[in-house]
This record gives structure tokens, C-alpha cells and sequence, in this order.
């Protein structure tokens, strides 16, 4: 706590809001990094070529090659019957897992400096918050009928 | 060096306070910008989502093969993107310069399957004045359209540049920015695709919907 | 090296002189451009300010016919937007444009051209929103411009689109301006400025350009759909065809309510560096007013509902909007305390920044509280659309905002020209606007209790509102002509100059380190900056040890690293601009291409309002301007 | 290095802070103002005064404490003499900051009480105990106030007519654009928003009359769209019901009156209706003024019709224009002439082909005007029971049908108001429907209408069966006549 208090507050605190400072070479470190944990790492670590940007070719044909086929998938789930309820949440999932696909592997945030994605996440996280507020507000947010 | 090589062409690491290159920096910025943007229409399309008084709805009209073949366009066109990115970054010109140019191809087909689709939803009978649902459907994709009408201009311009030999390995960012934007307008359209077609895809009348309001 | 690059054909020779129109078209210099948002945006002052005029002599008397309902509508409606949108804002602008670049030792903002480009883009939209005014069909639905009644069907003539096509330029200005001095900021400090060490005005500005950037898209929405509403016909806020009215208000809100904070977080920034200068110590708990700042920015995504108390959302989420609305009062709560400790033991002298920084802090805390008593929805069930809450707002935006703005004009107004304003003036200044400001609104607070609703043109004479309303009126007067001293004082110091030299306040931030006015390239020498207020502790380094160590937990941060959480020293990060190495100072050339595709913006703005073929007519300027700049290089090859 | 100029300040600033704020609270607020929010009448304009002064005080105590320490701090720390003596370069103090932030919490958790409290006693229904609830509709119009009583059967404008110590129930409605309904001493307000009805309840605790005003922006006539709340006891209340469903006394033949319900028939009554005081013609009146709305809205520029404020038993009222000025003869007279010389924007004036002149006053002379403002005070419950003129036995006059139901809709000329013009209608009946002669087709069309829609008009006449055999028979015959 006391850490984190000094950390926040200071003067020259490298605190963890504090923003980075090395160049952008500089990797994540591993279990850092902003999507996924330790083993997701390590795994795409080894995929990767040690996580650096330039990962190669093929892997950016298997990236795509997976994003298809949870097109496909997605496409498919269409045409299924009898999911009912777990219809919307289900294509909610694929399509998260997609929208990460790109973001993470085509647009190299997965790789490139933590400012990049912190840039990013941000404007997701408010957006996400006030427009889910805003359903949320304009489905349910009535007054009670009087009569 | 020239003065003009050096602030034009960057260097891979940047003479900058966070080492971060300044554009690069920018265009991120800008797409947590345009992600309020999209977010916006979006969260419209889905408070408006089963409002509308008068048909068609979107369980008349929406035809999801065609819809799933052009995403599938826009997705590979995004792979197509980062091959490119990826042979100019490695100093091969005539790889990057055709896979910029299948990213064009790809993003003009896909412009093409919105233009037939908006003109077979035209032809049905839904235009942005029919009802709500095809006011928030046609303003909705017809923005993300004009963004992928941008990237496919960007991206021509790119392939031209890679051609001549003007965009080159030591200033791939300028590739690599362009690059940033037209993943961005395919995630958008990944959202857009799974909420506007897939979930919406068998929405119908809402109940008790009443002619007494328009006629 | 020899590099290929493509080259677009160039209509005019890329200009060059350094005097004359041409060298104000085509600049790219953050000082000149931050003068003419100055100036532009101080004209568009005075035509609000008249604006309000007339709305207070209308509604001076009872039943008074001075000025008819629809003349009435479109004036509250100008007043309103040209305040927020070509006032506040772009005032704000001015100060980040001169400032930024200065306050962490850079030699421009990170994007020259694009920062040029946002204030064209400024410009022809502010000139397209009141070119409505010679069509004689203003806006008339409010700054607010609430549907239905901004729609074709209720408000037939042009004026809404006007409003509409003129926001959604404006917005793209702002958006620009945001983005660059985001990234000027994060990535522009010069060599040992870390993010705590960065003034707090550069901080308060960051945090503003967040914002705006993430803001500004959402009223972009609002706009491009009231305007497809209005021009193309669709639905979205049509009742008639199933539009909801309510998410007119969801979305301009979710967009106001940042907005609010986008309009007063300048301001506080500029207290928060009048304060210490003239205080002379430094500001009190630098990071709780940074975290302050940063906690108002988050936090007011999630109050905008309390626009809204009175449409019928019902009592959950009222509870809900309720409380994050006076949770909001808390952060800041804290910023005005820390100003007053920032005050407390001081040695203040009181000049006329001083005095308009004082008075910030007093007026904006009455503005404060009252944003309290209709943060409560009972309460504010009777003071909604009332003039309680034009009062309230009024003491935020001008016993805030723009006192602070003016605060900052005295601050900064010998670094800008080399000379001061004239002391005596400042202080009439001071005192008309403090005096009619207050007889001005402090009224309309028992109007509003008293039962007037905002926005009418006329009342009755049995309500008891003339006394109010014309103690109000005279304030208004007096509030004018206080406006008036200070156009008198900017001319009368022009030609009795008094001289200030580099540092007449005895200053803390980079800005005073070099001359007044600053060089073209701002600083001879990029500063090497090891303390937070670093000027000032170059200045007195026997005062170090007390700022640094008066505390156990605090460490002098130069040096060897006395921070324990610090695992290594930080690498030294190299400076500022684009200029590689100490040799010669490289500034960016001048270009004409961001005028010419605000030119072009410009012309796809009216098309919307006119017709579709001028749409196109924009195009090609816009297609110009984008490729011509694309290919121009920063510097042409000497 | 240079330092700050030696300019003295002479004045303490804190004095000009301090002359307005001492003139202002000279000024207090006035609760007997007509609109004042303090002066209340009402249990939730109480408790919301109560709960402002509540917030008030605190706030006060706040604002003494700020703004004395800046007044204090500026004088105390001013600097004295010329000394440039720098002092103590403190940083800052956590215990403070945390102080300070922990205060102004706790100060708000005292204000989020009661404010919670207030919201869901306010906004979450009528509570049990309070007594029986009458039910009222409030629709906000382009620039008035209409007030149905679904349970009554009672349809009046601009005046409002509440029972004192009962709670009333609002469902409040618009059609055009937003609105909000607000009697200050009584509640505060909640806003009339198309497409989303709110609700809202009220007590008035007081006998008397109070104002009312829309809150909301709504258009050119904002400031004018006022409105009245008489608090009634019980028995003036039921009283005044009972008025509502009692029409007024027929005029007698050659009186002003008679030639101003004359001139009402033919100049006002297709938008205002003036007769909604028999059995159905609550419902009537319900489908007509949507009717009105459905015709303004179809054709904006070019309607001859507009909601309209019903003027049953107008004579009672004690406002015109809505809430405007004391309803009197030569008021009436003034507003029939010229209302936009009273209030601008009126789409009376703008709609109604009365008022097609050049200078947009009354295709009326002097005369006819005051025949119509007579005949319109002349409306007050008259000494015939309620429901009697219905079916007053005798010859029934086909004109005087038409007269009372159908002219809110049709011409007897060739124009468009709702529904066609009759003009000839006898002739072309005939023909419309094979093997169905005119008297037939007519009787079709007024006791099911919804078969025989002209093309290109509204599916919004309502069934005239209500009307008994003997009224649709006459009606029929007059309607034949129509050339």
C-alpha cells in the first residue's frame, strides 16, 4: 500500500502510470504482456521468434488462417438452430477473439511498446464503459407507469 | 544525410522523449479517437435495433452469404496488409508492391459488395428514410465505406509509391501507419458484421407496432 | 544518401518571406498560429459578448419588445455555441499553441502543418456557423439543439443546418489540435523533463487534448446524424419515424460533459502557474493536482445523465447519476485546496494575474457549489432549465474559464510581446469584470428559485423578476465595459510600451528561460531539465533541498536515483524537435497546403448546407491539399 | 535578473468580491412570487425547498470557510513593503491531501442521503396513504397545455383543475417536441418527451390558483406556453366536473351569442372543439385532436388544421392564450383579432384560414369578433342536466349535426381539412361503390368508416354509430344536400 501510495504520488516516481520512457525497440517483457498471461506468452513467445516484431511470413498466414476460420465458424453458428440464448454471447466471444487476432498480431500491439496499447485500450475501456451505460440506460431507464 | 532524409525517413528508433515515433504515435491516438466514433454509431444502431414502425426489417433484407464472402474480402485483405508491411519492412520491393496491391483489389472488392448491396436494399425498398433500422444500417456501413474508400486511396497510393521506389525499408512506417488505419476499419467492420448481420439477422417487426404514426 | 521520393506538382512557389499576409497563410510557427487564435477567437468574444448584450436589454424589463421571440431563439442559440465552440475553446487553444512547445523546451509542436491546418479549419468554420447570421436564418434550436425540435419538422429554415455543418468542421479542428499536442507533449519534452516534471499547464492541456480527442467523435456522431436527419431526411432523432429524442440527449451529453471539462481544465492550468509564480511557491502537491485533473477527465464520461434529471429516466438511474455527479465535486474540491495551500504562507503579490487567479478560485467555488445543490435531482426538479442554472454555469465558464483565461493573457501577455499591460488598467479591468460579473449572475440564482425558465424572450410583470433581471442587465453593462478596458489596455500598452525583459514575474517554467518575445525557434539551447519547476530552482538551487527534502519521503531527484522502486536510471532521453545533435536549429518550412485543404473542408461544409454539387466542389481542394502535403517535404533540400 | 515591477495595490481585492455578494443577499428570495420555488403549496415542492435549504446551508458553510480563507490568505500573505524574501518552498502534504479529500466526501454522503431519500419517495409512484389518486393526461403542445381526466371523462386546457389534499397522477405526453411540465409551487418538473410518456404525481396541499410554465425550449412561443393549477377543495372539485359534463344553455335566436356560435361553427370549430361535455364525446374529442395532429403533420406548410385547445365551457376559464393574460371580453376580442398581438407564433394564426390576410389578422369585422368572444363567455355549465341535448327529441336537424361532430374534419366546401370537403358529396356517393346508392353508401361510410377510406386520406375517422339512428338518418339527408 505504502508503495503504491509513493508510486502514485512521487515526485519522480516510476510509478506504473507513470509513462515509459525507452525507446521502442524495448520488449515487453513476456508475462507482461498486454493480452493474455504468462502461458499465452510463452507460447506465442516460442511462435514468434522470441516475440519480436518482425515474426515472419508464415505467421502472419496462420494468424489469418485462424481469423478465417473463426469466420467461418461464425458464419456456421448462423446457420446452426437451437442455440437460442447462446447465440449472441457465443458470436460476442468470435468476434472479441477476431478483433484481437488483428489488433494483437496485424497491428503489432502485441509486440510494440506498451504506450501503443495503453493508447488504445484506453479509448476502448471508455467507450466500451459509457456505450454499454448508454444501452443499458436507454433499454431499462423509464418511469414506473402510474396508471 | 540530408535534413530532409532525416525528418522524413525515420530511423527505427526515435529521437523523441518516449523513443516512440511521432505519427506512429498519432495514428493511435486517432484510432481511440475513431473508436468513440464507431462506438457512437454502434451503440445507436443497437438502442434503435427492433424500433422500427414499418418494414423492411432486417429479416427481409439482410443476405448474410454475400455479407460473409465480402468480410472474408476485408479480413484477408487485412493479411494481405501485413504480408506487404512485412516484404517492404525486408527490402522486397516487388512482394510489397503486389501485396499493397491485392490490399486494393481486396478493398475495392469489398467496396463493390457494399455498393451492389446497398443498391439490391434500394431496389427492396430500404433507403435511409424507410425506417429507423435503415437509417442506422445505411449511415453506419456507409461511414465505415467511406473510411474503406479512404484506406483503398491510401493504399494505391502506397502501392504507387512502393512501385517507384519512393516508399522503400527505411521509411516502411509511413506503409506501417497506413497499415495501422486499414486494420482498424476491419476490426470495425468484424464488430460491425457480427452485430449488424449475424445478431440482427432475424430481427422482424417489433410488437405492437401501430400504422397510426406514419403514413 | 540520394533517396527517390514522389513529388507533387506545386501551383504556388512554397513560401518563404517572413513577413506579409502570405507569411501568415502559409506559416507553421506555433507562436503565430496561437496569435491568431488569439485573435480570432477574442473577436468571436466580442460578438457572444454583444450577443449576451442584447438578450440582457431585452430581457432588462418586463414584457419588453425589443427583440422579437425568434430573433431571441437565434441569439441564446449563438451565444451558446459561439462561447463554447469558437470562445473557450480555441482561447484555450491559443495558450496551448504558445505554450506547450515553450513550457517543455521544444522548438515546435510535433506536427507543424497539422497544427496550422486546425486553425484554418477554426476559422472557415467558425465564419460558416455566423455566415448564418447574414442569411439571416441563425440557429435558433439552442447550443444544445435538442431534437425534435432541431429537425426539419419543427425548425424548417436553414439556421440548425448551419449550426450542425458548422460543429462538425469545428470538430475536426479540434480533434486535429488534440492529436498533435498529445503526442507534442508525451513525445516533445526536452532531455530529462519526465512526465512529473512537465508543468502543470502542459499536464491540465494533456489532459484536455484527451479529451477532445475522445469527445469531439461522439458530437461528430450527433452531428453527422442530425444533419443526415435534417438534409437527407433519415430518422435518427425523428420522432415520427421512430426516432428517440432521448438519444439526442444521451449522445450530445456524452459528449457535453467532457466538454465542460475541456472548457474549464485549461483554465485551471493556468491558475495553477499564476498561483505559485506570484505566490512565489511552488504549487501545492504537484501530483494530487495532476491526479485531480486526470480523475476529473475519467470521471466525467460518467455523469453526463445529470443533464437529463427531468426527461425521465427514471429513479435508478437518477440514484446512479446522482452520486458519480458529486463524487466529481470531490477531485475537485481537491484542486481548489491545493491552490489554497499553494497561497498559504506565501509572499503573494498581488498583480493583476494574481488578482484574476484569486478571483478564479472564489468564483468557480460558488459555481462549484451550486453544481452540488443540482447534482440532487429533487433540487434540481426545480432548478432544471431554469436561470439558477445559468448562473451556475456562468460562474464555472466565466468566473472560471474565462477569468483564468484572462489571468493568463496578463501572465503571459509580456512573454508573448515583450511588453507588459498596463497595471492600472488590468486592475479596472479586474474590478469592472469582477463587479458586473457578479451583479450579472449572482441574480440569476433567485431568478431561477424564483420559477424563471431559461430561454424565454419575455416575461410577465407579475412574476417579480424585473429587479433581477435588471441588476443583471446592469452587470451586464458593466461586464461589457470592463471587456472594453481591456481592449483599451492592449492598445494603450502597445504604444506606451513598458519593457519586461525575459523573466518580469520571476518565473518557474521553461517558457520564462528564454526571450520575450521568443525567437523563431523558440530556444537557442534546448534546455537540459533536471527539476520540476526547473527554471525557477536553476534560478534559486538553495531552494532544492527544501522542495526536495522537506518531506522523508521525497528525494532530490538529480543526481544519483535515491528512489528505491527505481530498479536502474532512467536512460537520458534526447530532446525536443526533429533536430538531431546541438548543430544548427532546423525549423520546419513554411506550406500553404493545410490552408488549402481547410479550404477545402470548408467548401464541403457549405456544400451540406447548399447543395450537393458543392460537396464536389470541395473535393478536389481537399485531394490538393492531401497530396500535395503528403509529398511536401518538412524542408525543402537546401 | 530583472524582477517583478513594484506596482502597489491599494485595494483589497476581497472588497470587490465582497460588495455584490452583500448586495445580493439583501435581495432575498421572495417566496411569494408567483413562480417561486420556496413559497410552496405542495409536499414535494416542500420537500424539494426543504431539501435545496438543507443542501443550501451546508454549501453556505462551505463557501464561508473557502472563500474567507482566500480573503484571509490574500491579506494575510500580501506582500508587505518591497521585501522579495522567498518563502518556504514546501511541496506539499499527504495528510492533507488526504484530509481534503476525505472532507468533502463525507460532507457529500451527508448530502446523498436525503438527496436518495427524495428521489424514490418523488419519482417511484404515489405512496399508498396518500389517498384516492386522480388520474390526469398532460399533453404539451405547440405552445399549450392540454389536460385529459380519463376517469371523468373531461377534457379542458391550460387550466388545470385539481382536488386540494389528494394526490393527482400525470401522464405526461407531446407529439411535436419536448416540453416540460412544471407548477413551481407545487413540484418541480418533468419534462413531456415524444415517443416516451413520463409520469409524475402531485399534491396541491393549498386552495388557490398557481402558475405553471413549460420549462423546456420548445420553439418560438416558449416564453408564452404557460399554464394555470387551481387547487379546488373536494366539493368545488366534483362541482366543477359536473359542470364540464353539463353544456351550456342554447342561445337565444337573434342574441350575439347566436350569431357567435354561428361564426364559431364556421371560422374555429374544425380545430377547436367547444362541446365535449355529452356521453362519447370525451372519445370524440380523443380521436379528433389526433386527427388534427395526424392532418398538421401530413401537410405542415399547407394545413388548415392544428391541435387545438378545447374551449368546453370556456366561459369558466380565467386565462387566454395559455395562461397569458385575464380572459375578459376585451382580451378575447384582442386574441381573436390578432393573436400574435398577444402571443407570436400561434399556429392558429398561421393555419386557420380565417386569419388568410395580408397582414394576418381576422377575415372578421369588428362586430363578428365581439359576437364571438360573447358567445365563447357566454360557455358555462348550463341549467339543462348533463347528457340532455344528445337526443332532444323532435325533429333533429341534419346541419346541426354536422354542425357538432363532423366539422372539426370536414368542410362543406371543396377544401382539405382532415377529411375531404362534402361539397357534392350526394352525388358522387352514388357512384363509389357498385350497387350501393348514396344514402347507403353514406350510412356505411359514418357508421363503419374504415371501408370506404378515400384514397390519400388518413384512416382516422372515427364510427359515428354513437350518434343513434335518428341524428345519422338527418345527417344523412343534410349531407345529400351538399352541393
Amino acid at each position: 500500500m505504502a508503495n503504491l501510495w509513493q508510486k502514485l504520488t512521487h515526485h519522480d516516481g516510476n510509478g506504473w502510470w507513470n509513462l515509459p520512457h525507452g525507446p521502442s525497440n524495448e520488449l515487453n517483457p513476456p508475462h507482461e504482456g498486454p493480452i493474455g498471461g504468462a502461458w499465452f506468452g510463452n507460447l506465442w513467445q516460442t511462435l514468434t521468434h522470441g516475440g519480436v516484431s518482425h515474426a515472419g511470413a508464415g505467421f502472419y498466414w496462420l494468424v489469418g488462417f485462424l481469423l478465417a476460420v473463426v469466420t467461418l465458424l461464425e458464419v456456421w453458428l448462423f446457420t446452426v438452430e437451437g442455440l437460442g440464448g447462446w447465440y449472441i454471447p457465443i458470436l460476442l466471444i468470435l468476434s472479441v477473439a477476431k478483433f484481437v487476432g488483428v489488433v494483437a498480431y496485424f497491428m503489432h500491439l502485441r509486440f510494440d511498446h506498451r504506450m501503443f496499447t495503453y493508447f488504445f485500450a484506453s479509448a476502448m475501456i471508455i467507450g466500451i464503459l459509457i456505450f454499454t451505460i448508454i444501452l443499458f440506460v436507454a433499454e431499462h431507464a423509464h418511469q414506473k407507469p402510474l396508471f | 544525410m540530408t535534413q530532409a532524409a532525416a525528418t522524413e525517413h525515420h530511423e527505427p528508433v526515435e529521437n523523441t522523449s518516449t523513443g516512440l515515433n511521432s505519427r506512429k504515435l498519432m495514428m493511435w491516438a486517432f484510432l481511440g479517437s475513431d473508436v468513440m466514433f464507431f462506438g457512437a454509431f454502434i451503440a445507436t444502431y443497437l438502442v434503435y435495433r427492433g424500433k422500427s414502425l414499418v418494414g423492411p426489417y432486417p429479416s427481409e433484407i439482410l443476405d448474410i452469404p454475400l455479407t460473409s464472402v465480402s468480410t472474408f474480402v476485408l479480413l484477408m485483405s487485412s493479411l494481405a496488409m501485413v504480408l506487404g508491411l512485412h516484404y517492404v519492412k525486408e527490402g522486397q520491393k516487388n512482394k510489397g508492391t503486389i501485396w499493397i496491391l491485392v490490399v486494393v483489389v481486396l478493398g475495392a472488392i469489398f467496396m463493390g459488395f457494399q455498393f451492389y448491396e446497398f443498391r439490391e436494399f434500394a431496389h427492396e425498398g430500404l433507403t435511409p428514410r424507410t425506417n429507423i433500422f435503415g437509417t442506422t444500417f445505411f449511415i453506419l456501413t456507409g461511414i465505415h465505406g467511406a473510411h474503406v474508400t479512404i484506406g483503398v486511396a491510401w493504399m494505391a497510393f502506397m502501392a504507387y509509391g512502393s512501385h517507384t521506389g519512393a516508399l522503400r525499408k527505411d521509411n516502411a512506417l509511413d506503409l506501417e501507419i497506413a497499415g495501422l488505419y486499414w486494420h482498424f476499419v476491419d476490426i470495425v467492420w468484424i464488430v460491425i458484421f457480427t452485430v449488424i448481420y449475424l445478431i440482427s439477422a432475424t430481427d422482424g417487426p417489433p410488437p405492437g407496432v401501430g400504422p397510426t404514426i406514419l403514413h | 544518401m540520394t533517396t527517390k521520393s514522389l513529388k507533387f506538382p506545386q501551383a504556388f512557389p512554397r513560401p518563404k518571406s517572413a513577413t506579409g499576409i502570405w507569411s501568415w497563410i502559409g506559416t507553421v510557427d506555433h507562436k503565430r498560429i496561437g496569435t491568431m487564435y488569439g485573435i480570432v477567437s477574442f473577436i468571436w468574444f466580442l460578438v457572444g459578448g454583444l450577443e449576451a448584450l442584447l438578450m440582457r436589454a431585452q430581457l432588462a424589463s418586463a414584457e419588453n419588445d425589443l427583440i422579437g421571440p425568434e430573433a431571441f431563439n437565434q441569439l441564446f442559440t449563438m451565444h451558446g455555441t459561439t462561447m463554447v465552440f469558437l470562445v473557450i475553446m480555441p482561447l484555450s487553444a491559443a495558450f496551448f499553441n504558445w505554450l506547450i512547445p515553450l513550457q517543455i523546451g521544444a522548438r515546435d509542436v510535433a506536427f507543424p502543418r497539422l497544427n496550422a491546418l486546425s486553425f484554418w479549419i477554426f476559422l472557415f468554420g467558425s465564419i460558416l456557423i455566423n455566415f448564418s447570421w447574414v442569411t439571416g436564418d441563425a440557429p435558433n434550436g439552442g447550443w444544445f439543439g435538442y431534437a425534435p425540435n432541431s429537425g426539419t419538422t419543427f425548425n424548417p429554415g436553414l439556421g440548425m443546418t448551419y449550426w450542425v455543418v458548422g460543429l462538425n468542421v469545428l470538430g475536426v479542428a479540434s480533434i486535429a489540435a488534440g492529436l498533435n499536442f498529445i503526442v507534442t507533449i508525451l513525445n516533445m519534452r526536452a532531455p530529462g523533463m519526465d512526465m512529473f516534471k512537465i508543468p502543470i499547464f502542459t499536464w491540465m492541456t494533456l489532459i484536455t487534448s484527451v479529451l477532445i480527442v475522445l469527445a469531439m467523435p461522439v458530437l461528430a456522431v450527433a452531428g453527422i446524424q442530425l444533419m443526415t436527419d435534417r438534409v437527407y431526411g433519415t430518422h435518427f432523432f425523428n420522432s415520427l419515424g421512430g426516432g428517440d429524442p432521448v438519444m439526442w440527449q444521451h449522445i450530445f451529453w456524452l459528449f457535453g460533459h467532457p466538454e465542460v471539462y475541456i472548457l474549464i481544465l485549461p483554465a485551471m492550468g493556468i491558475v495553477s502557474e499564476v498561483l505559485p509564480t506570484f505566490a512565489r511557491k511552488p504549487l501545492f502537491g504537484y501530483p494530487f493536482v495532476v491526479f485531480a485533473g486526470a480523475v476529473i477527465a475519467f470521471m466525467g464520461w460518467f455523469v453526463w445523465s445529470h443533464h437529463m434529471f427531468t426527461v425521465g429516466l427514471g429513479p435508478a438511474a437518477n440514484t446512479a447519476f446522482s452520486i458519480s455527479t458529486m463524487l466529481i465535486a470531490v477531485p475537485t474540491g481537491v484542486k481548489i485546496f491545493n491552490w489554497l495551500g499553494t497561497l498559504w504562507g506565501g509572499n503573494i503579490r498581488l498583480n493583476t494575474p494574481m488578482l484574476f487567479s484569486i478571483s478564479f478560485i472564489a468564483m468557480f467555488t460558488i459555481g462549484g457549489l451550486s453544481g452540488v445543490m443540482h447534482a440532487s435531482p429533487p433540487t434540481d426538479a426545480q432548478q432544471q432549465d431554469t436561470y439558477f442554472i445559468v448562473a451556475h454555469f456562468h460562474y464555472v465558464l466565466v468566473g472560471g474559464a474565462l477569468l483564468g483565461i484572462f489571468s493568463g493573457i496578463y501572465f503571459w501577455w509580456p512573454k508573448f510581446t515583450g511588453y507588459f499591460l498596463n497595471e492600472k488598467l488590468g486592475i479596472a479591468n479586474w474590478a469592472l469584470m469582477m463587479i458586473g460579473f457578479n451583479l450579472q449572475f449572482a441574480p440569476m440564482h433567485w431568478l431561477g428559485m424564483d420559477g424563471m425558465p431559461r430561454r424565454i424572450y419575455t416575461y410577465a410583470e407579475n412574476m417579480g423578476w424585473e429587479g433581477s433581471n435588471l441588476a443583471a442587465s446592469i452587470g451586464g453593462l458593466i461586464l461589457g465595459i470592463g471587456i472594453l478596458v481591456f481592449i483599451f489596455n492592449v492598445f494603450y500598452s502597445k504604444m506606451n510600451k513598458v519593457m519586461a525583459g525575459d523573466d518580469p514575474w520571476d518565473g518557474r517554467t521553461l517558457e520564462w528561460a528564454t526571450s520575450s518575445p521568443p525567437p523563431v525557434h523558440d530556444f537557442d539551447v534546448i534546455p537540459q531539465v533536471q527539476y520540476r519547476d526547473d527554471f525557477w530552482f536553476k534560478k534559486y538551487p538553495e531552494t532544492i533541498s527544501e522542495y526536495y527534502h522537506d518531506d522523508h519521503d521525497q528525494a532530490v531527484p538529480s543526481g544519483a536515483q535515491l528512489d528505491d522502486e527505481v530498479e536502474e536510471a532512467l536512460p537520458v532521453v534526447s530532446g525536443g524537435s526533429d533536430d538531431h545533435g546541438h548543430g544548427a536549429i532546423h525549423l520546419p518550412d513554411m506550406s500553404y497546403y493545410p490552408f488549402i485543404l481547410s479550404v477545402g473542408i470548408a467548401i464541403l461544409g457549405a456544400g451540406f448546407i447548399t447543395n450537393t454539387y458543392v460537396v464536389g466542389a470541395g473535393v478536389p481542394f481537399i485531394l490538393w491539399g492531401l497530396l500535395g502535403w503528403s509529398m511536401e517535404p518538412v524542408n525543402d533540400p537546401e | 535578473m530583472h524582477r517583478v515591477s513594484k506596482l502597489s495595490f491599494p485595494l483589497r481585492p476581497a472588497l470587490f468580491l465582497l460588495v455584490p455578494m452583500a448586495i445580493a443577499l439583501l435581495a432575498a428570495c421572495t417566496p411569494e412570487n408567483n413562480q417561486s420555488t420556496f413559497g410552496t403549496a405542495g409536499p414535494i415542492a416542500k420537500d424539494q425547498a426543504d431539501l435545496f435549504n438543507f443542501i443550501f446551508w451546508i454549501a453556505a458553510v462551505v463557501f464561508i470557510l473557502v472563500e474567507g480563507a482566500i480573503i484571509y490568505i490574500s491579506v494575510r500573505y500580501r506582500r508587505r513593503s518591497d521585501s522579495d524574501k522567498l518563502p518556504h518552498q514546501t511541496h506539499g502534504n499527504d495528510r492533507l491531501e488526504i484530509t481534503w479529500t476525505i472532507i468533502p466526501v463525507l460532507i457529500l454522503a451527508v448530502i446523498a442521503v436525503p438527496t436518495l431519500t427524495g428521489i424514490w419517495e418523488q419519482q417511484n409512484g404515489v405512496p399508498d396513504d396518500q389517498g384516492e389518486v386522480l388520474n390526469v393526461e398532460a399533453i404539451g403542445h405547440q405552445w399549450w397545455f392540454e389536460f385529459r381526466y380519463p376517469n371523468h371523462e373531461v377534457v379542458t386546457s391550460n387550466e388545470l383543475h385539481i382536488p386540494v389534499n389528494r394526490p393527482v397522477a400525470f401522464k405526461l405526453e407531446s407529439q411535436d417536441v419536448i416540453h416540460s411540465f412544471w407548477v413551481p409551487k407545487i413540484a418541480g418538473k418533468v419534462d413531456m418527451v415524444p415517443l416516451n410518456d413520463n409520469y409524475m404525481w402531485m399534491i396541491g396541499d393549498e386552495v388557490g390558483e398557481y402558475y405553471g410554465q413549460c420549462a423546456e425550449f420548445c420553439g418560438i412561443a416558449h416564453a408564452h406556453m404557460r399554464f394555470r393549477v387551481i387547487v379546488h377543495t373536494e366539493e368545488d372539485f366534483q362541482a366543477w366536473i359536473t359542470g364540464m359534463h353539463t353544456a351550456p344553455d342554447a342561445p337565444v335566436a337573434g342574441s350575439p351569442e347566436a350569431s357567435g356560435k354561428n361564426l364559431f361553427a364556421a371560422n374555429c370549430s374544425s380545430c377547436h372543439s367547444s362541446d365535449t361535455t355529452s356521453p362519447g364525446s370525451y372519445a370524440r374529442e380523443v380521436t379528433s385532436q389526433q386527427a388534427r395532429w395526424n392532418g398538421w403533420i401530413s401537410d405542415i406548410e399547407n394545413s388548415g388544421i392544428v391541435s387545438a385547445p378545447n374551449l368546453t365551457n370556456f366561459g369558466q376559464h380565467t386565462t387566454i392564450g395559455a395562461g397569458l393574460k385575464d380572459l375578459n371580453q376585451a382580451s378575447l376580442e384582442q386574441w381573436i383579432t390578432d393573436p400574435s398581438s398577444i402571443k407570436i407564433g400561434t399556429r392558429m394564426q398561421k393555419h386557420a384560414a380565417v386569419y388568410d390576410t395580408a397582414d394576418g389578422t381576422a377575415k372578421l369585422s369588428p362586430a363578428e369578433v365581439s359576437d364571438i368572444a360573447t358567445y365563447l363567455l357566454s360557455l358555462k355549465p348550463g341549467s339543462a342536466p348533463a347528457g340532455a341535448v344528445a337526443d332532444a327529441g323532435g325533429d333533429v336537424d341534419g346541419a346541426d349535426v354536422f354542425a357538432a361532430n363532423c366539422t372539426s374534419c370536414h368542410s362543406t366546401g371543396d377544401n382539405t381539412v382532415v377529411g375531404p370537403g362534402l361539397a357534392g358529396v350526394g352525388d358522387r356517393a352514388g357512384s363509389r361503390v357498385d350497387g350501393m346508392d348514396a344514402t347507403m353508401y353514406l350510412k356505411e361510410s359514418l357508421t363503419d368508416p374504415g371501408s370506404y377510406i378515400v384514397d390519400g386520406f388518413p384512416a382516422v375517422m372515427p364510427e359515428m354509430g354513437h350518434l343513434g339512428t335518428e341524428s345519422i338518418e338527418a345527417l344523412v339527408t343534410y349531407l345529400k344536400t351538399l352541393k
